[in-house]
């Protein structure tokens, strides 16, 4: 540990998160959502769409859900399906969609029977995601695997086809992670949009035909380069779950999931996030897929210097619930920022002090840096430098993952150049100040060392108060980035359903005794 | 020394109508000599003269960036330009309550929101919320205001219910995210609504946001625009001051009728 | 996906075809509303479309300066491109020697130097020294070269009474510095002179420096240009297998003469 | 001391230095030369051009040169003159120039009376230069003096009153410093230009009236930003105390002096460059001048990380020579550079430790430290982040005096608006990181400590073996930037003459005595 922070408190944080997160996860474990069984849904093997563009897995399971069923799960609806047609899900989905089935009329169907019909496509379900965390491993093995502070980019041009051109061309230059932004309010969408696409605002869509082409671009891009390019989308939103099977199915590597940015940022109800993140995670945990938070969102809104300390809160939080989703600690990249007004005299310093904090406080995990975006300015020179001075904090303070920023932040989505010329920037950084964290000791009571105590004990505050009043109330009161939400508002809460005694959800059950078995973190 | 002539105004680098300009892009061509003349080229093309590629870059594939410096032949008269600025007599927060007091007698009421898929409340919060904005309160904190936020990704028939439901005197919408010109056509959509609706006379339509510029917003059939750096009080000065004048206007129209 | 088309090639950034450009300048006017209208209506000038000042600094007293982006209307048809290239094969350092000794059987002489009140040495340098640049030999080191560098701020007559003096193939110029073009005036003048003493047919004359390309080189008399990253076995090929070209030329002319 | 530096070996250098300047110094006390002359002419009022443009200094110390009496110096023949006509300094210039008087024709004239002649005008020049350093404490005390690392940014478009231009707007944004960088060459010419000048390359020449109307729009601007603006030339080249002069008469704040300079990189011969460099350091120390050395130059033509102890080397022998010019150590701004070539792993922290070594052996003296040039390229991009990254070695090392790098360096001199984004560079750079260099501390026996050290010891060997052979015999060698110069090589040493017994230079004497008496350092 590089800063002499008090221990004793450290401990106390997880200690609190841990209690929030068990809160938390009681009522987790009470629900089902719509989501959560689309997903089941789409890991046995439904996907489309109707004659009307609306995926099957939503078509089926409206149904289950208007019908009242949906307590029970998804799974033993198909099973039944099944024993009683002798079908494919897929078949069974598209006659449902014609209105050529009933969904709910095989009730007579032993339980046993429909959990029996669905074994086969349960495990090969599971073995496709086994066989690419697999794949995953073989390639990162081949090929190398890149060096820390990772470098992290997005192309967002709204078109998977110049996304690839843009992707390709950043991991020539030296990317080793792209990340392919959404189209705006993708999260709000309570279905996941089906097929290639070329129209997004701000990003592209988040579809497993998506998904499925840049994958198979940055392999051909890893191979000629000799780099692993990882590949990321995000799981947050209204389709959690969905979009982490997704993930899973078409290997990503990782994938933005937040325990809480939907609530705050996106205004979903909370009891539904709560739910979905957590079987999402699960299947990120399973899939090897390392999740990114995104505690940098606290920093665009409010000021990064005054609520520093919510942002470590939030780690210790998203820390907590990650691990009851069976997830690893190095699988779970908590997110930060360099978001400090530059005009603050020392800014950098109280950059550092934050970044090293987390260095030092979550030493195992992959964290996540995110560059300056608030105070970018069309002043693409000053830009360019202030990321240089992101970076020089990230390689001094041994981040994983440095999401490189851009100069033109405050103009447009990247241009191809602009994501080239952010690598040059990161490279050059990098190297020329390559061992200057080891090189360097902070003067034992300095400006670093006293500004990451008091964020430490701030968050320690925040969080005694959290778990004193339970984190729905905390959200309610607006102890996160000021922003108020309650427990039955947002968008979503019609998509939870209590769970009945002989729910069942085959994908839950088996992921959960699998990460047991692989001694990843308990689950939940 | 030279003067400046303002009929014929050139870029400046280090000697007055050198017309140094500096440039950056990409072509989608293959790195290597005839994508550098090609940028040459494409530089002589916009007017330059003693162009000079400074620096190629390989961008991987079929892409090349290019760094391009270049004396610009061209020239701008300034003093026929004509520059649309919103009409506005500076207030502060105590004058606007002050004047509307005076003038308008009533309180205003005014509808926010950052509408269609975009939800970055922070431009539209930083002129609406009590806290305001850079030091200055913001709408809601003023007694002679009745504002009301709606937030983020508000649907355009949402706005337009809300305002008619306030009886609004104002409708203010923030568009940040511009990209394949999204604000654009959202915005158009909303005046078209707002025509539909019969009430276009009866509001002050304001749009708002980083690349919104004033000429813009007359373009596309609005009242005022602003951009970034505004304050909350520009705005509730405009509002106030255009509010008077239209009740002006009006009475006027009414007299000459009867 | 939509193919890149030749015959109109536009700047990239994130869509084929959307022209995106950025601008760096400044004009001599104050800073204000004004100018960055100005700065707006420039860039028009220059054949741009959605033209954004996105950023505006007062550079005190009457400059401003601006950085604007907008989508460039030209394009430029890349099948039509004629680029000028020196002439040469590609050999080593091994490959010259050998090429000199059984094509032209006899060392070439070249006199070198940085002209006018040009101090900068570490270009021809590069191209000349013994210890070379690059992980190359320069010209010093190869046997068959005769090379003197005559090193920096040598007068043009200088450099020409030495040339005479060692009956040189090449000379070899640097021009390094170019503020108000005064490599193309030094330049010039040496041309003027080798041709005022008549030996413009006997010497090869060559010209190098970061501002330098080679259809400049030859737009003011001399016989190849070479730019910025320049090695010293691209110059010595060229010498080479130029004047064995040159030779063949004149054994056809005087045999034709014959 | 924040390296843990040798300190008997820095003490071994520095002795090294003193034995190689006193013999150096030996060689400078026996001769004069044409531009000490001309300088004497200068001070005692003597300016302007013949009808050839022929300055009138340089008309009459030619003449004297050429009968051979520059062994007595130009002071008695004056002297003579005035005493013998009446008439003044200049008068007597200008009927030389016109060929109506011949200046080497007073020899009857007692040499006491013409000393007694030119009391007054000594006086006067002397008063000059006094008034003019005690405006320059004035101001400083009025205005603030700007806050280190001082920001020093260069003009440099051939015309004067462009310079005025582009200097106004760089002190306006920031600049503590302004140095008008001089014409290509100029520093091979043996006169010195006359007038307002408006046709410069690379630079603008070096003229006694280019220096008042810059001085008067700095004073200016000074008085506007309430910030005391440093005005700074070059005395450098075979007019070196002529120019020291003129800038003591006009109250320029800098001169760029260096002991060896002229010698290796404009081929000046030697004997001419220590004499002048002498008289002329004489006359900086006494107008309260600080001088600039110009080590930074080894490392533009030679490997920066190579050649780095040639730098400390330098440094050391400028040091020893400025101290025997009358300079105290606050006049002394030793020159270094961030030029290490930026592919290298560790470039950055290679160049800390060079410029914390430096802070820590020169403690009192105002370190210039000089941008990246050789490693700058048309990427104005990749340009201003090196800026940046050097502005913050500045920072971090506690540097005097930052000469600010421009984006374009390897373009073009300097456009109005390069200089403005260098200085927001070092201002966001200065503010964001004003305290790191208190903060951190370097790991003892780590790359930085080690560095320094190696450098150091390197620096020692250099200098035990030119005191050995002597500094001249060392120039020969090449021992500085690889660069050989034979002790009777270069230009200007026709205009070199021994003195005779009766030699006579008053302000040599004025000053000496003037510099001993304010407790400068001793002045041989
Ligand atoms: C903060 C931020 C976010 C936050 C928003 C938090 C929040 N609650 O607002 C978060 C992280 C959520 C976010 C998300 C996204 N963002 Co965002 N974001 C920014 C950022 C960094 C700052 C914007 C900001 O807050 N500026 C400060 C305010 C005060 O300034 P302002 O908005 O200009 O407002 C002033 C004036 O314009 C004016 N004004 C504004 N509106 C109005 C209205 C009226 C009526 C009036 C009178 C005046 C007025 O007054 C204000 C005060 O002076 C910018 C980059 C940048 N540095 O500009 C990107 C940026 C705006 N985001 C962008 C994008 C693409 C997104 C995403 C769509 C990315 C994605 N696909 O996930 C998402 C999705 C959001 C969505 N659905 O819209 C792009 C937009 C590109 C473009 N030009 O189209 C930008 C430019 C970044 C980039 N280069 O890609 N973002
Ligand atoms: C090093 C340097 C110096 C050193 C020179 C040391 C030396 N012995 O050469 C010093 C410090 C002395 C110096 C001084 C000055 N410099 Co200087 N200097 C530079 C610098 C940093 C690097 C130049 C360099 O060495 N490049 C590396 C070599 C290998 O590249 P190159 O020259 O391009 O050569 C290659 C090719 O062009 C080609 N080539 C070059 N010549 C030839 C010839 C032939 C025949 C062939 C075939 C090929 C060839 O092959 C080479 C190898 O690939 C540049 C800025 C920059 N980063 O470019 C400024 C720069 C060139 N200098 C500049 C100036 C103005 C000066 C001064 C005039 C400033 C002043 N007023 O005091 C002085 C005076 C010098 C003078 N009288 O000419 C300007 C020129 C501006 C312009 N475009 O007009 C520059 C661009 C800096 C700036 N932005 O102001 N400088
Ligand atoms: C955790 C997380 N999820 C998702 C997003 C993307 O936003 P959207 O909700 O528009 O997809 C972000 C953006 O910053 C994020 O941090
Ligand atoms: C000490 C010194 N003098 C003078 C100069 C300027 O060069 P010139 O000799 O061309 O005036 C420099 C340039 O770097 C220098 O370092």
């Amino acid at each position: 540990m590089k800063l002499n922070l008090d221990t004793t408190r450290i401990a106390r944080c997880r200690e609190c998160a841990g209690d929030i997160a068990d809160t938390i996860m009681e009522g987790v474990n009470r629900v089902t959502t719509t989501t959560i069984e689309r997903t089941v849904c789409r890991l046995i093997g439904i996907d489309g769409v109707d004659s009307a563009g609306v995926p099957l897995p939503n078509v089926l399971v409206d149904m289950l859900h208007e019908a009242g069923r949906l307590a029970s799960g998804a799974a033993c609806y198909v099973g039944r399906a099944i024993v009683a047609t002798g079908l494919s899900p897929q078949a069974i989905a598209e006659k449902v969609a014609a209105g050529e089935m009933d969904i709910v009329s095989f009730d007579s169907v032993e339980h046993d029977l429909a959990r029996a019909a669905l074994e086969d496509l349960v495990a090969k379900g599971i073995a496709r995601i086994e066989a690419n965390a697999e794949r995953r491993r073989e390639l990162m093995e081949k090929l190398s695997p890149g060096i820390e502070p990772l470098i992290y980019v997005i192309v967002a041009t709204g078109n998977i086809y110049e996304d690839v051109n843009q992707a390709q061309s950043a991991a020539k230059a030296g990317a080793d992670i792209i990340a392919v932004i959404r189209s705006t309010a993708q999260s709000l969408l309570d279905y996941v949009p089906y097929g290639a696409t070329t129209e997004g605002f701000g990003g592209t869509f988040a579809t497993q035909e998506n998904f499925r082409i840049m994958r198979k671009a940055l392999d051909e891009t890893s191979l000629e380069t000799g780099r692993y390019i990882r590949l990321v989308n995000y799981c947050s939103g209204l389709c959690m779950p969905e979009i982490a099977a997704m993930g899973a199915m078409e290997r990503l590597d990782m994938m933005l999931n937040d325990s809480m940015y939907g609530i705050l940022f996106r205004d979903i109800n909370m009891k539904r996030t709560f739910a979905d993140q957590h079987f999402s995670r699960m299947i990120n945990a399973f899939a090897g897929i390392t999740i990114n938070t995104g505690e940098d969102n606290y920093l665009t809104t409010s000021d990064a210097y005054q609520e520093a300390h919510t942002v470590l809160a939030s780690q210790f939080i998203n820390e907590a619930l990650a691990h009851r989703s069976g997830l690893p600690d190095e699988q779970i990249g908590l997110g930060h920022a360099f978001e400090i007004d530059p005009a603050m005299t020392n800014a950098f310093l109280y950059e550092v002090a934050q970044a090293q904090m987390a260095r030092d406080i979550f030493p195992n995990e992959p964290l996540k840096y995110m560059p300056p975006t608030k105070y970018m300015t069309g002043d693409i020179f000053r830009g360019y430098l202030m990321n240089g001075m992101f970076n020089l904090a990230g390689v001094m303070t041994g981040q994983s993952i440095q999401l490189l920023g851009m100069l033109t932040e405050a103009v447009h989505t990247p241009h191809i150049h602009d994501r080239y010329l952010a690598i040059r920037n990161a490279k050059y950084v990098f190297s020329t100040a390559r061992d200057l964290g080891c090189e360097m000791t902070f003067k034992p009571g300095g400006i670093v060392e006293t500004r990451a105590q008091k964020v430490l004990d701030e968050a320690a505050v925040t969080l005694e108060q959290v778990r004193e009043i339970g984190l729905m109330a905390a959200i309610e009161e607006g102890v996160f980035a000021g922003i108020s939400r309650a427990p039955d508002g947002g968008r979503g809460l019609d998509g939870v359903a209590e769970k009945a005694d002989d729910y069942w959800n085959p994908f839950e059950d088996e992921i959960s005794a699998r990460l047991k078995k692989n001694g990843g973190g308990a689950c939940d | 020394m030279t003067k400046v002539d303002l009929k014929n105004i050139r870029p400046y680098g280090d000697t007055l109508d050198d017309g140094k300009v500096q440039l950056a892009f990409s072509l989608p061509l293959r790195y290597g000599p005839e994508a550098k003349e090609a940028a040459r080229q494409l530089a002589i093309e916009m007017g330059f003269e003693d162009v000079d590629v400074v620096s190629a870059h390989d961008l991987g594939g079929s892409f090349s960036f290019f760094v391009v410096y270049g004396k610009c032949k061209h020239s701008v008269d300034v003093t026929q330009l004509h520059i649309p600025k919103v009409e506005v007599e500076q207030m502060d927060y105590f004058q606007t309550n002050d004047f509307i007091r005076d003038k308008l007698g009533r309180k205003i009421t005014v509808v926010a929101a950052c509408t269609g898929s975009d939800a970055h409340t922070v431009g539209i919060d930083a002129i609406m919320n009590m806290k305001g904005y850079a030091g200055e309160p913001g709408l809601e904190r003023y007694p002679w205001f009745r504002a009301q936020n709606l937030g983020a990704q508000v649907p355009n028939e949402t706005l337009v219910a809300k305002a008619i439901d306030a009886d609004a005197d104002a409708i203010l919408v923030s568009q940040i995210v511009t990209q394949k010109n999204v604000h654009i056509s959202n915005l158009t959509r909303l005046v078209d609504l707002i025509e539909a609706e019969g009430i276009r006379d009866e509001v002050l339509l304001i749009c708002g946001g980083p690349r919104i510029s004033h000429e813009l917003a007359l373009e596309l059939g609005f009242d005022a625009g602003f951009g970034p750096g505004t304050l909350p009080s520009h705005v509730a000065a405009y509002i106030a001051q255009e509010l008077v004048r239209k009740e002006h206007r009006t009475s006027a129209r009414l007299a000459e009728e009867r």
